[in-house]
Order: structure tokens, then C-alpha cells, then sequence
């Protein structure tokens, strides 16, 4: 295992500020992914969601890493409603029980805690790898920062594998029928468009990525 | 987009701030989190009905908040569910201790945020039940999949619920009675034309000017398939042909008949197509002894309509008929 | 033109058929000549109220049609007056020995087939007498004109007369009490969007995408003024500010406020625009005391507003508290 | 005075059924005039009481020509409703009434008929001329048919005049600003446009020009 330089807790203010900003960005994209195969709000959900938390963040500043994400989980989960909202809010949730009380954050606890959100995604939306959801884009992401992990790599090449297998998996949900979410009501029909919420997943590991302290 | 709005991002707010405006006489409307009670909530002993989902299917469900219907609503961003922390706090409002009903359109973000608030709820103390109405036969269902959306048979399990617990059933009996409207009710829905969510700015979908979607949701999603404009008359088999397929519905049989309008499909027009629905199901003997037709349940300003079918019993029928309250739907009192 | 309609001259004979199947526990329609009355017309020693217009309003009239509103309603084509055969009979149909109240839009074609009409049905013995609603402020009156057209306040006089029928009132007491609503009662209305007469198949106007018309009529007919689009409160303001210069009421007064939808506007922005109307009105310092909102009368698909004010008293408001059955506006029973 | 043919029966049917064409045959014009000041039904409810008036002509054709206008006026006003129904109703009323009991029609009574139509239409619309309705076509035609008669003119020439005053009376409405109808909603704006209503009994004058023996 490499010895890398650990997580603060304005590290993950920072990805959120990051990830906030990508999503602000991406709104309009994301959206228009949801409106071709479900009700066209994903966007905008999310955006309210970021826009809510973002200035939250300075009251955890002085806190833990746990607190900052149990902060995004309850915001989110407040905030967003639809189908994103509690899944996202509840991976934020159990990434941050996952390493509660920790000042710091090395690799071994980053993948637990990514682990964990997507322990949580897959028991809140009972959904599973190849449903056509966010799944879809954390499976394989959550699996390449292991294997980053077991092979000794440090952070930055655990995120950035990471990111790439989301970015993989956001890509292999373009065929697939959907079973899960509004895009299952149309079927056939969903099959050819790339999922939204593997999109939003994917750009959540990127800005996850630039977390970069290497 | 051309809307009677102000700024998109008030929409919700500024509607609850009217619908607090013209029925203070028969709900109370609370702003942050946002959620709508009736006046005299919480009613003691009484169990409780809360539901919610995104807005812009007005009346749904805020309208159907009164004596004899809903408790509690809780209304979400256009076409958004609602989150958990609104459906606490209405849950919190009118539990009168007998324990509360979360009636749930199946969308997974209504589900999950409803489940949410139930876990939260329960940890205060409060006894929730959640039953989930899945009764749109343009959906196939299978196990594997998130199943039929809720649609119409969400009206008519509000209304009947709520006159079960008015006249004092308890939760088992109100949740039970739930779900036998549920399996009791199919629908199915169909578009002229798309709606236009206020913070998009532009259409869902576009349809061509000889196009109709048929199987359509009520949030501007795609239906089951897009085909070429046809009568009213044809239109309406199109939509009571999968009801009855599916549905245990037969010769002398009573039904309740529902035909649902999108929003911007005149009342004119649903009359067409509430006629020719109730002629269809004369003609396989199934006696139609109750009727609602109007735009209960929208998606904004999108044409198009509904049908769903209420096989009916005593018991629902009584209810049913039962006194209502609501600043949308009103009888006997 | 898209619609959920089978031939364009069948609309209003289909549509006929389909509120007598929904709501035969209410009404009765008769097909030839065309009108609707209540289930138990005609009710011996009570004054009859009839009104009738063209179709395409709906609610408005047929869904007024019961216990504590109309006696009976006559629709005519879309936008078109009905004939005086249809009013006659309708007349006799209704007539309890106490006399008929015909209530009339101000429209050319409306007056003059009701006058028709009840020149007819006083050949044959009936006693009638005729009220124009006259509410529109758009519109300018004076000496030498049409004068101003029927909108709101139509809704609210058919409630209020029909309480005081029922409550036993004689003919010249609800005569009076109509040409009181009336004379207490203006209204303005704008649209967003034209509608499409169905046999017409084209829309009847065209407005770009950020233009909108003030001064709309219910039949499509043109406004006021063409204007670019604007935000819901500054459009309400449009409307209720000459509403308020044209009408005898101020600090202190109750009144009764009517936001409706043209048909292709949503409730949840009706809601919106109530809000701001009801706070105009309080700024004023009008209580505001009764409401309603909703496509009470609409214009077919049209999407847009009108907004009504009633000044009350304490007999108004308690005739428009009193009970009503009707397919549309049901209340109290 | 002229010693013209005598107007039969067999001749107000001719005359009806030609007005019956023609409105058929305008129908979509007098409704496209109509959206432009109305509301877009003129020339369909014209249509829809010509082609119920039309099958019943058989029932009166041995009867006199008030037979005739009286079957017009009843059909018309039980199924044209409007503001036109009424209007054209009452005309043909009127126009029997003036000469009932006549086997057939001479010069004077053919005017006198119009005279009573005319008389018909101001009393029950409550316009007069320069309103910008069917009155402004109306008044001139019966004018000039006054003229011609008193000018001891033949029938063939009495309703040419009729026709061409009615003609030049519809063209003239087009600068009013309507006092009555539909029109008289959009204020200055009705200017401008020719009125729908004259323009049918434009039509009508035209349609009966053509009742020509001579
Ligand atoms: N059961 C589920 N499990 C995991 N993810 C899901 C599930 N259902 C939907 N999603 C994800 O949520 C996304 C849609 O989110 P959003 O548009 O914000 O919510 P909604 O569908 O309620 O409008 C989908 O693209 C999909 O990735
Ligand atoms: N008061 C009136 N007197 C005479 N003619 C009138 C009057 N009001 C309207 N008209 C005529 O009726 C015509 C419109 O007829 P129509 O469109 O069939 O009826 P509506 O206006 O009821 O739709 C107008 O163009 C005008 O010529
Ligand atoms: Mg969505
Ligand atoms: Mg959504
Ligand atoms: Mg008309
Ligand atoms: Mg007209």
C-alpha cells in the first residue's frame, strides 16, 4: 500500500464545491439526458440540490469529513426530491457513517467510503448493476478503486481509476433496456440513450478525481 | 413558454400562497417545509392520510385536502417528488394517534422519498404505513423492472381511504381498503400534445401536428408508442382495450368510469370520450354506476386524457359516496 | 387541429351523450331539440332559471344544471347562440307555474334568440323574464353599442339566483337579485394562446411567442390590446386595475373573488395569479371573503385568465354559501 | 310603373336554393371575415340553416311564395342561433308576412317584401346604418329597389340596382368601427375589415338579381 497524503476535511469541501460547480455546468446536458427518457429535471434537480449545500459547508468547515458529507446527504436529501435525491443524499450519508469520527482520510478509508454510498445507492433504489441506472457508472468505479487499492496505488491513481471506470460504465448504458427509474416506462424505446444519473455519477468521480493532492 | 408565472422558480410557492389565499376555510397551508393540511388537522383517534407528489398535476393532490379525503399533501418541484423532510413534518401535522397512510404513486422517487420519511417518522414515534398505487396498464410490469406508475386509481384511492377513516376504520382497515382499490383500478393515458415544465422552458416532447402518444405518464414521458392522430372513438378503444385485458372486469360487473383530463383538453372533448368509454364497457356488460370525468389529475397544460376503471363493490361504492370537503372535489357537506 | 373528437359536427351531440352517462343522477338531457335540465324538472311553485350559450364554454352551462343553479341550460354549437326552438322547450320543460328567469350573456346572438324565445314561450302561456349579464370591462359601453359582453359574472349569478329560487324567492326577487349580481360584479380577461374552433380546424387568432392578448373575450374573438408577454403579477394587475376603476367598491367592502381559466392554463398558475389578485384587492383594502378558481368558463383549449370581483353583501353571500348540486359545482348536499 | 313578370313560387325556391349555393360555396371566406372582427362561424352558420332549409322547400312548393319565406324563416332560426340566425330569420319572416296570402309577386310586392325584411332586421338587432352590420348592405339595397320601382323600372332591373347598392353598401362598412355584434368589442380596431353580415346579404341581393325573367 502506498503512503499517500490524506484527505482533509477542506478536501471534501472542496470536491463538493467542485462537483457543485460541474453540475451548475453540466445542468442543461443532464436535463435534456432526462427529458429523452424520463421527465427532463434531472439537471435542475441536482443543481437545486448543490446550490442548497454549497453554502452549508462553511458551517462544517471546522468539522469532520463525516460531517461535510452527512451535511450534503441531509441537504440533498431535503432539498432534491425525485429519484436523485435520496440516492445521492443517501450515498453521502453512508460515506460519511462509514468514516465518522475520523479527522483524516487515507486510501483505505476513501474506498470504504465509496464503498459504502454505493452499498447505500444499491438498498435505497433496489436497483442492480445493468438496470440502466447510476449504478451502472459506480459498480465499475467502485470496483476499479479497489483493485487500485489492493494493487498498492495511491489516491490520485485510485480516483483517476476510479473516474475512468465511471466514465466506462456511464458509456455502457447507452444499449441497455432500462428496468429501473422512469426510463423502464418506455421500454424498448429506452434502449440507445445514455442514462442521466450514470451521467451525473460519472462527473461526480471526475470531480472526485481532481482531488488531487499527489 | 408561454405561462401565467412569474419568475419559474416560485411557481410552487406562489400557488400555495393562493391556494392558502382562497381555501383558509378549508386547509391550512405551511410554507417551509411545504405541505398542506386540512383546518381542523390533527383529527384525534381519526388515522391519518397524507400524500404528495411532484406538482403540476393539479388539484392532485393539494386539492384533496378536507374532510372526507387527504389529510395532509405534500407538493414537490414541478413534476419533482416531494422530499422527506416535508412528508415528516406533514406526517408529524395531522397524526391524530391512530397511525398514518402514506398513499404513494409508483415513481422511485416518490417511493423512496416516502420510505424516508417513514423510517424518519417511525423514530419520532409515529406508526406509517406506506401503500404504493401502480395502476397504469401502459407500464408492463415484471419483477425485475420499477413497475406501473400510478396514475388515476391515486384520485379514487384518496377519496375512498378518506371516507374510511372518517367514518373510523383503523389503519389496518384503511391500508387494507388501499389496496383493494389499487388491484380493483387500471388506467391508462394518452397526449396531443407535450406540457412544458416552467423551469425548462420548453417542451418535454414535440409531437407532429397528426401525432398522438398512447400509454403516456403524466409527467411528459414517453408513452408505449407514438402512432398517427385518429378519432376520439378509436383513441378510447386504444386505452380501454389493455384495462380490460387486464383487469378481473366482466358481465355485470359495476364500474366506476373515470375519464381523466390532461390539463389542456377540453372538458367538451373528455365528455366525447367519457361517452364512447361507457359505451364500451355496456357492451361487454360491465354496469358503470359511478362516473368522474374532468382534469383531476394533469400534467400542466398538456392535451390528452386518462381512463381509468374502479371495479366496484358495496363497500367502495358507499365510500365512495361518501361526504367530502376538499377545495377540488366537494359533496355532502 | 389536434382534438379528441370524432367529426367536428358531431362535438356537441357527443359530448351531450357523455354528460348524460356521467351524470344521469343529476340531469336529464333531451337531444332534439338540445338542452339539459334537472333530474326533476320541472319542480312545481319554484321560479326556473334557464341560461344557454354556445358550446365550447364548458363547465358553463350544462355543468350548472341541478339543484340550487339551473333549472336548464341550452348549448348551441361551439361559440355559436343556441336556437329559440331549444330555449322554448327547454322553457316549458322547466317551468314550475312561478315563472322562468331567462339569465343571457350580452351577446347579439345570445339576446336575440332568447328574446325569440321568450316571446314564443309567453305565446304559450309561460311567464318570462330576461336578465343580460353584462360584466366585461374591456369592453366599452355606452348608448350606441352592443355593450359590454357577458363573462364571470354569468358563473356567479346562475349560483346566486339559482339559491334564491330555491329558497322560494319569486320571480321579480330573483330577477332583482340577478341585476344585482350584475351591477356588482365586473370582470376583465387576456389570453396567451388562441383556440381552435373544431369545425373551423384552424386556430381563430394567432399570437407570436411573446405576445399575449388583453381583453380576450370567451369565444376567441379579439382583446383589447396585443401586447408583449409579461410576468403573471403584472398581467393580474392589467386586468384587475380597470376593473376596480369601473366598479363601486373600496376600503372596508367584502367581496367575492373569481380567477378563472380560459380552458388551456393550469390550476397551479391560476392559483398564481389569485394570489396576487386577492393581495391587489386587500392593498385596497377589499376582504376578500369568498373565492373561486378554476376553468369555470372557458374558451375551449385556450390557455389564459379572467378575473371576476363580486361585491358582497350579507344576502349574496349567503345565497352563494347555499347548497348547489350540479355536475360542476357541487356543495352542501 | 313597368308591366313586368310575375315572381312565382317555383321562383323564391329557385332563388333560395341559388343563395344556398352561394353560401356553400363562401362559407369558409364569410367565416375567415368573421375571425378577423367575430369569432370565426358566420359563413358555418349560414351553411349549416341553408342546407336544413333546403330539403324542406319540397314540402312548400304548392304552397304561396310567404309559404316559401316562412319555411326559410323557422328553419333559420332553429338552426342557425348567432346573431345572423335571428337577423336573417326574422328578414324572411318579415318579407312572408308583407305578402302573405299572394299566389304570386308583382314589382310593388317584391319591394314591399323587402321593405319588411328590412324593417325586420332593424327592429329585432336594434342597429341602424353606419353600425357596421348587414343594415349598411341592407338599407341601400332596399333603397335603390325603392328607387327603381318608383322609376317605374322592371323586376330584372329593380334587383340589379338592389344588388349593386348592396355591393357598394358591404364595401363600405369596411372603414367603420362597429357599434353592434362582435365586432363592436374591438373598438377602433373593427375598422378596416368588411363586415361578415353584409357581406352574406351582399350575396343574398346578388343571389336574387339573378331571379331574372325578363
Ligand atoms: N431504482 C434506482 N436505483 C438507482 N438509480 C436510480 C433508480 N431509479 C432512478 N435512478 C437514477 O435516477 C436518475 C433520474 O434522476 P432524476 O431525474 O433526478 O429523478 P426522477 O426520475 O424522479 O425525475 C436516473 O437517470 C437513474 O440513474
Ligand atoms: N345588432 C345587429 N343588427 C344587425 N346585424 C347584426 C347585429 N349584430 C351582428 N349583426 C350581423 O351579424 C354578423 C355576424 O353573424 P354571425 O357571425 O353569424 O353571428 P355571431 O356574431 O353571433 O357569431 C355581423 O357581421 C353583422 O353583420
Ligand atoms: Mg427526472
Ligand atoms: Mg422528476
Ligand atoms: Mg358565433
Ligand atoms: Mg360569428
Amino acid at each position: 500500500m502506498s503512503v499517500g497524503v490524506a484527505v482533509t476535511t477542506a478536501d471534501v469541501v472542496g470536491f463538493v464545491e467542485r462537483y457543485a460547480a460541474v453540475v451548475a455546468e453540466h445542468r442543461q446536458r443532464l436535463t435534456k439526458l432526462d427529458a429523452a427518457i424520463g421527465d427532463g429535471d434531472h439537471g435542475e434537480n441536482l443543481d437545486r440540490g448543490f446550490r442548497a449545500t454549497v453554502p452549508k459547508l462553511a458551517e462544517v468547515a471546522d468539522g469532520t469529513p463525516a460531517d461535510v458529507l452527512k451535511t450534503v446527504a441531509t441537504t440533498l436529501i431535503a432539498k432534491v426530491g425525485g429519484a436523485a435525491g435520496p440516492l445521492y443524499g443517501t450515498a453521502f450519508l453512508r460515506a460519511g457513517s462509514a468514516v465518522a469520527g475520523r479527522v483524516e482520510l487515507d486510501e483505505t478509508a476513501v474506498v470504504a467510503a465509496l464503498d459504502a454510498a454505493l452499498e447505500g445507492l444499491k438498498a435505497r433504489g433496489k436497483a442492480d448493476v445493468g438496470d440502466k441506472t447510476m449504478i451502472d457508472a459506480w459498480t465499475p468505479a467502485v470496483a476499479a478503486a479497489h483493485a487500485a487499492l489492493d494493487g498498492g496505488k495511491d489516491l490520485p491513481a485510485i480516483l483517476a481509476g476510479a473516474a475512468a471506470a465511471a466514465e466506462t460504465g456511464r458509456d455502457e448504458t447507452i444499449p441497455l433496456v432500462a428496468r429501473k427509474g422512469r426510463a423502464s416506462y418506455l421500454g424498448e424505446r429506452s434502449a440507445g440513450h445514455v442514462d442521466p444519473g450514470a451521467t451525473s455519477s460519472a462527473l461526480l468521480f471526475g470531480a472526485l478525481r481532481c482531488e488531487d493532492k499527489g | 413558454m408561454k405561462k401565467l408565472i412569474n419568475d419559474p422558480s416560485d411557481v410552487v410557492a406562489e400557488a400555495l400562497r393562493g391556494m392558502e389565499a382562497a381555501h383558509g376555510d378549508l386547509i391550512r397551508v405551511n410554507h417551509d417545509p411545504a405541505y398542506i393540511v386540512r383546518a381542523d388537522a390533527p383529527v384525534a383517534g381519526k388515522v391519518a392520510i397524507v400524500s404528495g407528489g411532484g406538482s403540476g398535476h393539479e388539484p392532485m393532490h393539494g386539492g384533496f385536502v378536507g374532510r372526507g379525503m387527504l389529510d395532509a399533501a405534500c407538493p414537490g418541484a414541478v413534476f419533482t417528488s416531494p422530499t422527506p423532510d416535508q412528508m415528516q413534518a406533514a406526517t408529524t401535522a395531522v397524526d391524530g394517534g391512530a397511525g398514518v397512510l402514506h398513499i404513494v404513486k409508483n415513481y422511485t422517487g416518490d417511493v423512496v422519498n416516502f420510505e424516508m420519511a417513514a423510517e424518519l417518522a417511525e423514530a419520532e414515534g409515529a406508526s406509517v404505513r406506506q401503500v404504493v398505487i401502480d395502476d397504469d396498464v401502459a407500464v408492463k410490469d415484471s419483477l425485475y423492472t420499477a413497475g406501473r406508475r400510478g396514475v388515476g386509481a391515486t384520485v379514487l384511492a384518496e377519496k375512498i381511504c378518506g371516507g374510511a377513516a372518517e367514518r373510523g376504520d383503523d389503519l389496518d382497515g384503511v391500508v387494507a381498503l388501499c389496496e383493494r382499490v389499487n388491484a380493483n383500478a387500471r388506467s391508462m393515458g394518452m397526449a396531443l400534445t407535450s406540457c412544458t415544465v416552467p423551469h425548462a422552458g420548453e417542451p418535454t416532447f414535440t409531437l407532429g401536428e397528426d401525432e398522438m402518444e398512447i400509454g403516456i405518464g403524466i409527467h411528459g414521458e414517453p408513452g408505449r408508442e407514438r402512432m398517427p392522430l385518429e378519432p376520439a372513438d378509436r383513441i378510447v378503444a386504444r386505452l380501454l382495450d389493455p384495462i380490460m385485458e387486464d383487469m378481473p372486469l366482466g358481465d355485470g360487473d359495476e364500474a366506476l368510469l373515470f375519464v381523466n383530463g390532461m390539463g389542456g383538453t377540453p372538458l367538451i372533448e373528455l365528455y366525447i370520450a367519457y361517452r364512447r368509454a361507457a359505451e364500451l364497457l355496456g357492451e361487454r356488460g360491465v354496469r358503470v354506476t359511478r362516473s368522474l370525468v374532468g382534469p383531476w389529475m394533469t400534467a400542466l397544460e398538456m392535451a390528452g386524457a386518462s381512463v381509468t376503471v374502479l371495479k366496484l363493490d358495496a363497500e367502495l361504492t358507499e365510500l365512495w359516496d361518501a361526504p367530502v370537503v376538499t377545495p377540488a372535489l366537494r359533496r355532502g357537506a
